[in-house]
């Protein structure tokens, strides 16, 4: 009575390459010599992307949902994402390619002999470059699922590589592990109430799949105690996920102690998927039901947009600040999720892409700004960064403007897009609300850019280290991202427009 | 109305050389005062010829327009810069070149010291081009330029001096007090402008007659107030004296002759206003009536010569305030009393000038005496135009104030009575003053130090000062003749041939009380002041004597009631400015700070209690969706 | 016997693997009671999948096991690091950072 | 391509040229930067010649697609307002630059950076008048605040960092809320004629009277706080006090006037009835600029504050004339704008140059200027005559036209307005004796008087003042057919004579 599963191949090459990819990368950590491991996973990570973005433009126009016995949705918006997932994935893997941010050897004891001599000797080990790709796997499984079975299962293969790249920082490792554990607890504790969410909502539909599930609610013949705590506890760990208030609490703590440059990836790459499967969520599988979760989501996209922006007003640690940076955006794009039209869809798609940029750039910057032991986090030791080199300085103004919303940046044209498709939704308070807090976030940006600029240096030993070739190019094409979406977003916005639609 | 081409020249002149004079500096200092003068002297040869040219024309042909430009033009509102020379404008004409001119050749002696004259005669043509302006502009607003323009002039030239602190202040004062007038010229024009569409005289003269008497009045009220401000009227007056802080010649064409009398020239030239509203005429004769006995009770208590002079010229100007209230005729008759008071007056002041000049800038008239027998030019002048202003027939002031006063009695019933009395009073005070300010400077004994060497003026000085004696002399038997200036001025004042109103009493019989009161005046000073006369100011004086001294209070009153409180409000805006406005935002973004700070502090760093805030979101969420679904 | 109570009983298994991971400091008890509530989850899962008479749950189940498996694999190893580097699994111990 | 567009790339180019020269060369950089804003104050003189003075419409318009998926383009086209709002823009720039000559040499920066900031402000300056395109133009209208936010924090004075802040903070509230609105009215637009921005178009719509209410706040609350009126005003003396005199010039001589400008094209041309519902409200809030800023003008002790409270009041005086809706308040109220910006620009300069003389700001520390610097005090004398709008120049014209069109609607309110042409002689005044006249204070005996350089900078302005205040027929030629259109689009006419014959 069971037909063997056919998977058709060739819609699902870029996520299989991605993973191939992964596997390959164990292989050499296992069996290469160090002394070109780190050239040959840079290379392997770097191809697997490149090979998978292309298959990816191969099928841009394939839309199916039989791809793998109905678990995934080959369709605009999972394309844009994965194909999004894949970019932002290319860049911060350029910053991940200065090793000198991770451990040398994880299992070392911090301080002990064998880390040292693990670090004299260069017995760099380089695992991070296969996690990175298995986390990149799940982020673009994520998107595309269609079933909660499907949904969990990238959720946990994008996360578990997560919780481990969080510790494998070379300095302040303690922090770093710290971070590790909280991000792996937090994260285990929200996919429990995901999978309890999830169950619930089976019993309520009798089926997995959000289109099976969209049709109970449109029937409307099932308990509704089943669907309202399937709901919650999904959007639990989703809103985990995408770090909104009152989700968010682990966010500045594993932001700031994680590796920066992974960091960054999080940021950025994460952002994508779980936006991109709460949309699908949303739109495809609970949009029935909208009047029971839509005032809810307001609440707390209401939130988090004020939550973010104030709360980043008194940090002194720069990851922090631009956690609750990003926990800003979080409610912003939050906006796209309540509009459920088409509008709200291709705002999110382009917002995602803008902010993605912006963020690994600005992460980038921070990677930079470093003394003796190390990167140089806390704002106060960046005072007169301006003088010292404004170039440097300056990219980092431009991204913090594009955070602020400032015209002829695409954070910009993101929000107008984003606060546009929830007023033609109606949803006027939430755009009040949402331009509100950007101009207080603009507040604590400006803050900044004064640090940087007009006031005086302390003179301390706070320097900005030539970036490496790649972390050069990695700044360079995000700042220009920034530029060019903000000056001329029709580039993005078309294709956003053309990829914007769920199969269902 | 004929179309002349060249009246622009008479204001295009002057303001040309103040220009030159101005922005070409010090390179003119040689000759600077030269070009000035032969230009005054130009224009007022332009007036004469224009005045014979009118002679020459008959009817409404001899009023003469020239339209220069179109200067706003928005909607309904068309004002072209243009100008109107008629009957009433060429008197002022040429009262402003003549006088002017003579006071340029004086001020060429009189302020050959100053190492800034060429600036002074600048500031002279500037005035000149300005008050020419004021009168030939055919429009309220054209008006209004030039009765700007002479307030900027006489601001600059009473603050000539400015680096003294109090002339400079001075100079301010009068500058303010001339605003306030202004907002009444300013709203008298935007309520023509409402009630009429237009602010040209020809056009608001063809609308009064349709419009409301309410609406005139308030016109009539505002021009009043713009008046008051000008020419010193109660309750504007108190810059007039500190004015003379300017030099002497500027207070003789400016502060006496001609700027101050522009409100009489608002006023008569407004007529048609006028005419239409009673209530605003009396309140013209009130202002009138008041100032007139306000600045000759002043004019008792002044030791210097000048202040003295300025409170009578404040006391005048009432009187023609007051002529000019009492309907059609008196219109004339205020012009007329402002012509001849500009020749004596003008006269008098260039004479306080020559004192000056020789007592080396001494204006203490208690630190005179006996000067008459070392200037006898000055003297003879001085004295012509004495007993011009006290009203001694057939000296010019007894024309125009004795027709003024037979008005007033003529105003009908106590009005008419209460008028009378007051004019009757004022020429007495008037002649009590003027003679007490005579037998001071010119008669008794010396009471100067050693350094002053008291001797006569230049030609340069004393010529002027003789013409204008003359014009003393003459001129009220040359308009009264015939009423020559009441039928001249008719046209444009449809002022009656007769002195209008039931006759209280017989015209004679008003002049034997003039005669009578300026006799009374004369007889008190002389017995006054003909003995010794103290240098210092006796202290023990009557409380009356004290206030009078104090120019009956009215800058005491004007501190406590406009200076003081202004302050007071000044100062509490700035506070609220910074603790309530700027306060306010200063909270706001104080109150978000706090909330950051408390934010930051729910971030502990525990696990748990992270674990905790997620639980209690999750049982949010399921409590809030319930009772979204009940 | 009524299907209902073994929801109730999956809702209280989740609710006291809830409350374990708020009260107790251990990591690994944290963990544990972390399995808990998936597992509370599974019973769900199984219990819905014979309430709707389709096999899904039961599937679902399946999945569930195996990727909590691996947590446990990744989980463990965070912890053990932890706990080497610092002589100490409690979980409050673990609050550099914060603010 | 159209001369705007032109008159908008002439200053970019300018910058991108500075941005290659060597940081090292300031004086070329001065130079290159004086000779782009020269040449694009010729290229706007082509542009005022060609301009059709009796056709209302919208002239040299040019519309290319922006965001197409939005229905934005890059739209422009000038009427009379626009036109002479660009062209006092493109007066005051060159002026600036050579009457700052050493402005940008106290800096942060370089000076190559000062000009570029300028150069790259003027393009925007052009841009946001000139923009016909909603979206364009609040696209300028924020990023203008980048360059003054940089121009103040890096070469200005004092606290400045924090008046930069504040400065850009209130922008940036107010312009949110523009956006909010502009947003309610992009949607109403796709619901009605479809996705546009097109100004045209916008105006077409018909929207109820509450949302309408809304949008017109949220568009008017932004201008409110850029050309300030009370009570939103706090943020100009503190910006004032702490830019360069250039910085200032541009700040409160155009930038302001965006606000202004905007209530005209904006609130007024998209939201009719909800401006002739907030009329009072309004009317009210610029009376109370007007006294108030007088006030504190008289107040200041600091001589850039006054001349930002002089402001104050004036924009007191330009609101109320807007919002009279008779054509002489709306012409008079542009034609204020402009005058406005030049006599704003002279005390600026002659203010600039006494304090970086007497290296104090206090007007304390001034006095008997007149006889030490009889050159300079005569300019800061005419620049004050002019504030205090005296018959003869310019602003008095505006000034009369402005309140005379409020009388014959609002009689009350230019009453009131009236007076405060008084409190205007007192604040110059007072300032003129305080610092021109008296005795010569210690420390001023050696001040330097003007040198050629700055004489000849600041003289277009005072002929301008001096020409424009007996010959504006120009200015109003241009502006009355615009100012028409509005009051016929509001369906608003003006007030018959009473008296009639």
């Amino acid at each position: 009575m069971f037909s063997a599963p056919v998977l058709n191949y060739s819609l699902l090459a870029p996520i299989l390459i991605v993973l191939g990819g992964a596997l390959l990368g164990v292989l050499v950590e296992a069996f290469l010599g160090k002394a070109i491991r780190a050239t040959a996973q840079l290379a392997i990570s770097l191809g697997s992307l490149v090979l998978a973005f292309a298959q990816i433009i191969r099928i841009h126009s394939e839309r199916s949902l039989t791809a793998a016995v109905n678990s995934v949705a080959i369709d605009g918006a999972s394309i844009f994402f994965q194909g999004t997932v894949l970019v932002l994935a290319f860049i911060g893997i350029l910053f991940i390619a200065d090793q000198d941010n991770f451990a040398a050897q994880a299992s070392a004891i911090p301080g002990s002999e064998e880390e040292r001599s693990a670090i004299e000797t260069g017995k760099q080990q380089t695992e991070i470059f296969p996690l990175t790709l298995f986390a990149v796997s799940g982020m673009m499984l994520f998107p595309m699922a269609t079933d909660l079975i499907t949904l969990f299962v990238a959720l946990e293969v994008l996360s578990l590589p997560l919780y481990l790249m969080a510790g494998l920082s070379r300095r302040r490792r303690l922090l770093s592990q710290e971070a590790a554990l909280k991000y792996f607890l937090l994260g285990a504790f929200s996919s429990a109430f995901f999978l309890f969410g999830s169950a619930f909502l089976y019993g309520y539909s009798g089926s997995l799949s959000l289109s099976g599930i969209a049709n109970a609610i449109t029937a409307g013949n099932g308990n509704d105690i089943f669907l309202l705590i399937g709901i919650a506890f999904l959007s639990v760990g989703l809103l985990f996920k995408v770090g909104a208030v009152p989700f968010h609490s682990w966010t500045p703590d594993v932001y700031q102690g994680a590796p920066t440059p992974i960091t960054g990836f999080m940021a950025a790459c994460t952002k994508v998927a779980a936006f991109g499967a709460t949309l699908r969520i949303f739109y495809v599988g609970l949009s029935a039901a909208q009047w029971e979760w839509k005032p809810i989501i307001t609440t707390i996209s209401i939130l988090t947009m004020a939550v973010g922006a104030i709360a980043a007003i008194a940090q002194r640690d720069v990851k922090r600040a631009l956690a609750f940076s990003s926990i800003a955006h979080a409610g912003f794009l939050l906006t796209g999720v309540i509009a459920l039209n088409k509008a709200g869809l291709q705002a999110s798609l382009f917002y995602v892409v803008a902010y993605g940029f912006t963020t690994l750039g600005a992460f980038g910057i921070v990677t930079l700004v470093r003394d003796s032991a190390g990167e140089v986090t806390d704002l106060n030791r960046w005072v007169g960064l301006g003088k010292k080199s404004p170039l440097i300085a300056g990219t980092f103004v431009l991204f913090l403007i594009s955070f602020a919303g400032i015209p002829l940046t695409s954070g910009f044209i993101g929000k107008f897009s984003l606060f546009n498709a929830a007023y033609e939704s109606g949803n006027i308070l939430v755009v009040v609300v949402g331009v509100l807090s950007s101009a207080v976030a603009a507040f604590f940006y400006l803050r900044i850019v004064v640090m940087l600029f007009f006031t005086e240096p302390a003179n301390d030993s706070v320097t900005v280290v030539i970036p490496s070739v790649m972390t050069r190019i990695a700044i360079t094409v995000c700042a220009l991202a920034t530029i060019i979406l903000g000056v001329y977003p029709s580039l993005l916005l078309n294709t956003a427009q053309t990829f914007a639609n769920f199969l269902a | 109305m004929t179309t002349s081409s060249h009246l622009v020249y008479l204001i295009a002149l002057p303001l040309i050389s103040a220009a030159l004079l101005l922005l070409l500096g010090r390179k003119t200092d040689k000759w600077g005062h030269i070009l000035a003068t032969l230009v005054s002297a130009s224009a007022f040869g332009i007036g004469v010829s224009e005045f014979f040219a009118m002679q020459g024309r008959t009817g409404d042909a001899r009023a003469a327009t020239q339209k220069i430009f179109s200067w706003i033009s928005v909607g309904t509102f068309k004002v072209d810069a243009s100008l109107l020379l008629d009957q009433l404008s060429i008197c002022f004409v040429l009262l402003i070149t003549g006088v002017g001119t003579l006071i340029h050749i004086y001020s060429i002696a009189y302020m050959s010291h100053d190492h800034d004259r060429r600036r002074f005669f600048a500031y002279l043509n500037l005035f000149i081009a300005a008050m020419l302006l004021l009168v030939l502009g055919d429009s309220y607003l054209n008006l209004y330029v030039g009765w700007e323009g002479v307030g900027l002039a006489s601001y600059l030239l009473i603050g000539f001096w400015n680096q003294k602190p109090a002339y400079a202040t001075a100079a301010k004062k009068a500058f303010v007090a001339n605003r306030v007038g202004d907002v009444g010229l300013s709203l008298a024009i935007m309520i023509a402008f409402a009630q009429f569409g237009t602010v040209t005289f020809a056009g608001v003269k063809a609308g009064a007659p349709h419009a409301s008497t309410a609406a005139l009045t308030a016109i009539g009220a505002m021009l009043l107030l713009a008046a008051a401000g000008k020419s010193a009227q109660f309750p504007l007056q108190s810059w007039l004296g500190d004015a003379m802080a300017g030099p002497t010649p500027v207070s003789a064409l400016i502060h006496a002759a001609t700027m101050v009398t522009a409100g009489v020239y608002l006023i008569t030239r407004s007529n048609f206003i006028f005419d239409g509203s009673s209530t605003a005429r009396l309140m013209v004769v009130i202002v009138g009536g008041i100032t007139l006995i306000f600045g000759a009770l002043i004019g008792t208590a002044k030791d210097d010569i000048k202040k003295a002079l300025a409170a009578s010229t404040m006391s005048q100007i009432g009187y023609m305030i007051l002529a000019s209230g009492l309907g059609p005729v008196g219109y004339a008759i205020a012009i007329m009393h402002l012509l001849t008071h500009g020749f004596f007056k003008a006269g008098m002041f260039l004479g306080a000038g020559s004192v000056m000049h020789g007592m080396d800038d001494e204006v203490n008239m208690r630190r005179y005496g006996g000067i008459g027998k070392l200037m006898p030019i000055t003297f003879a002048t001085f004295g012509l135009g004495y007993l011009a202003i006290i009203g001694v027939p057939p000296f010019a002031g007894f024309y125009s104030k004795d027709k003024i006063i037979e008005l007033a009695f003529n105003a009908g019933g106590t009005k008419g009575i209460i008028l009378g009395g007051a004019t009757l009073l004022g020429a007495a005070i008037t002649a009590f003053y003027m003679t007490r300010l005579i037998v001071m400077t010119f008669t008794g004994a010396k009471r100067w130090d050693e350094k002053a060497h008291p001797h006569e003026s230049p030609i340069l000085m004393w010529l002027p000062m003789a013409v204008l004696a003359v014009g003393s002399v003459a001129t009220g038997f040359l308009f009264n003749s015939g009423n020559s200036l009441v039928n001249w001025l008719a046209p444009v004042l449809n002022s009656r041939n007769e002195v209008g109103g039931e006759e209280l009493m017989k015209p004679i019989v008003v002049s034997a009380l003039a005669l009578l009161a300026v006799i009374i005046g004369v007889g008190i000073a002389v017995g006054m002041y003909r003995k010794e006369v103290p240098v210092v100011a006796p202290e023990k004086v009557s409380v009356f004597t004290r206030i009078v001294r104090k120019d009956l209070m009215q800058d005491a009153f004007n501190e406590a009631v406009l200076m003081r409180p202004g302050q007071k409000l000044t100062e509490g805006l700035v506070k609220t400015d910074y603790f309530a406005i700027d306060g306010l935002v200063r909270l706001v973004a104080g109150i978000f700070a706090s909330t950051s700070t408390a934010l930051r502090k729910i971030q502990n760093g525990y696990v748990r209690s992270y674990a905790l805030i997620m639980v209690g979101g999750a049982l949010a969420l399921i409590a809030t969706i319930w009772v979204v679904t009940l | 016997m009524d299907l209902s109570n073994y929801i109730y009983l999956s809702v209280i298994l989740f609710t006291i693997g809830a409350i374990g991971v708020v009260v107790r400091r251990n990591a690994i008890v944290v963990f544990m009671c972390i399995e808990l509530m998936l597992n509370a989850a599974n019973l769900a899962f199984v219990t819905f999948a014979r309430i709707n008479g389709n096999l899904d749950g039961q599937v679902a189940s399946f999945f569930t096991m195996v990727v909590a498996a691996c947590e446990v694999v990744v989980g463990l190893a965070i912890i053990v690091t932890i706990y080497r580097s610092r002589r100490s699994a409690s979980v409050d111990d673990a609050s550099l950072l914060k603010r | 391509m159209s001369i705007v567009t032109t008159l908008e790339l002439l200053p970019l180019l300018g910058a991108v040229l500075l941005a290659v020269i060597p940081k090292s060369n300031a004086e070329l950089a001065k130079r290159v930067a004086l000779a782009t804003s020269l040449v694009t104050l010729a290229v706007a003189g082509v542009m005022a010649y060609k301009f059709q003075i009796h056709d209302s419409a919208m002239q040299f318009v040019q519309s290319n697609k922006w965001i197409a998926s939005f229905g934005i383009n890059y739209a422009v086209g000038i009427d009379g307002i626009a036109l002479v709002l660009i062209l006092m823009a493109v007066v005051l720039v060159p002026v600036v630059i050579l009457a700052g000559w050493h402005e940008s040499e106290n800096g942060k920066w370089s000076a190559k950076v000062f000009y570029i900031l300028i150069l790259v402000l003027e393009t925007m300056m052009v841009g946001v008048f000139a923009a016909t395109d909603v979206f364009l133009f609040y696209v300028i209208f924020e990023a203008m605040l980048i360059p003054v936010y940089f121009l103040i924090g890096g070469y200005g004075r004092g606290e400045r960092a924090a008046a930069a802040m504040k400065f850009l903070l209130y922008s940036l509230f107010g312009g949110l809320l523009m956006l909010a609105a502009i947003i309610g009215i992009y949607v109403i637009a796709g619901n009605q004629i479809g996705h546009t921005f097109d100004l045209a178009q916008l105006s077409t719509l018909t929207i109820d009277s509450s949302t309408q209410n809304f949008l017109f706040l949220g568009f008017f609350i932004a201008f409110a706080i850029k050309a300030p009126l009370w009570p939103l005003h706090t943020w100009l003396p503190t910006a004032a006090k702490s830019a360069t005199p250039g910085t200032s010039i541009l700040l409160l001589g155009v930038l302001d006037k965006v606000g202004t400008y905007g209530m005209i094209r904006f609130c007024i041309a998209l939201f009719p009835e909800a401006a002739k519902t907030f009329t009072p409200l309004i009317i009210v809030l610029a009376l109370i600029s007007i006294l108030y800023g007088a006030f504190l003008a008289i107040g200041q002790k600091e001589i850039n504050g006054l001349i930002a409270f002089t402001s104050i009041s004036h924009f007191g005086f330009i609101t109320l004339g807007i919002f009279a809706m008779t054509s002489q308040g709306l012409s008079g109220a542009t034609l204020y704008m402009v005058n406005h910006g030049f006599s704003t620009g002279a005390l600026f300069l002659a203010a600039g140059w006494m304090v970086s003389r007497r290296k104090s700001s206090n007007i304390e520390d001034f006095g008997g200027l007149q006889r030490v610097t009889p050159v300079l005090a005569w300019t800061f004398f005419l620049a004050g005559m002019s504030a205090l709008a005296l018959p003869g120049l310019s602003s008095f014209v505006s000034e009369f036209l402005v309140l005379v069109g409020t009388f014959t609607r609002y009689p009350i309110a230019a009453i009131f307005g009236t007076t405060g042409i008084v409190l205007a002689a007192l604040y110059v005044l007072i300032v003129i004796q305080k610092s021109l006249h008296g005795p010569t204070t210690p420390g001023n005996e050696d001040l330097k008087d003007l040198n050629l350089r700055e004489k000849i900078s600041v003289a277009p302005v005072i002929a301008l003042l001096v020409i424009f205040g007996f010959f504006p027929k120009p200015l109003l030629d241009a502006i009355n057919p615009a100012s028409q259109t509005v009051m016929t689009h509001a369906g608003v006419t003006d007030p018959a004579p009473k008296a009639g014959k």
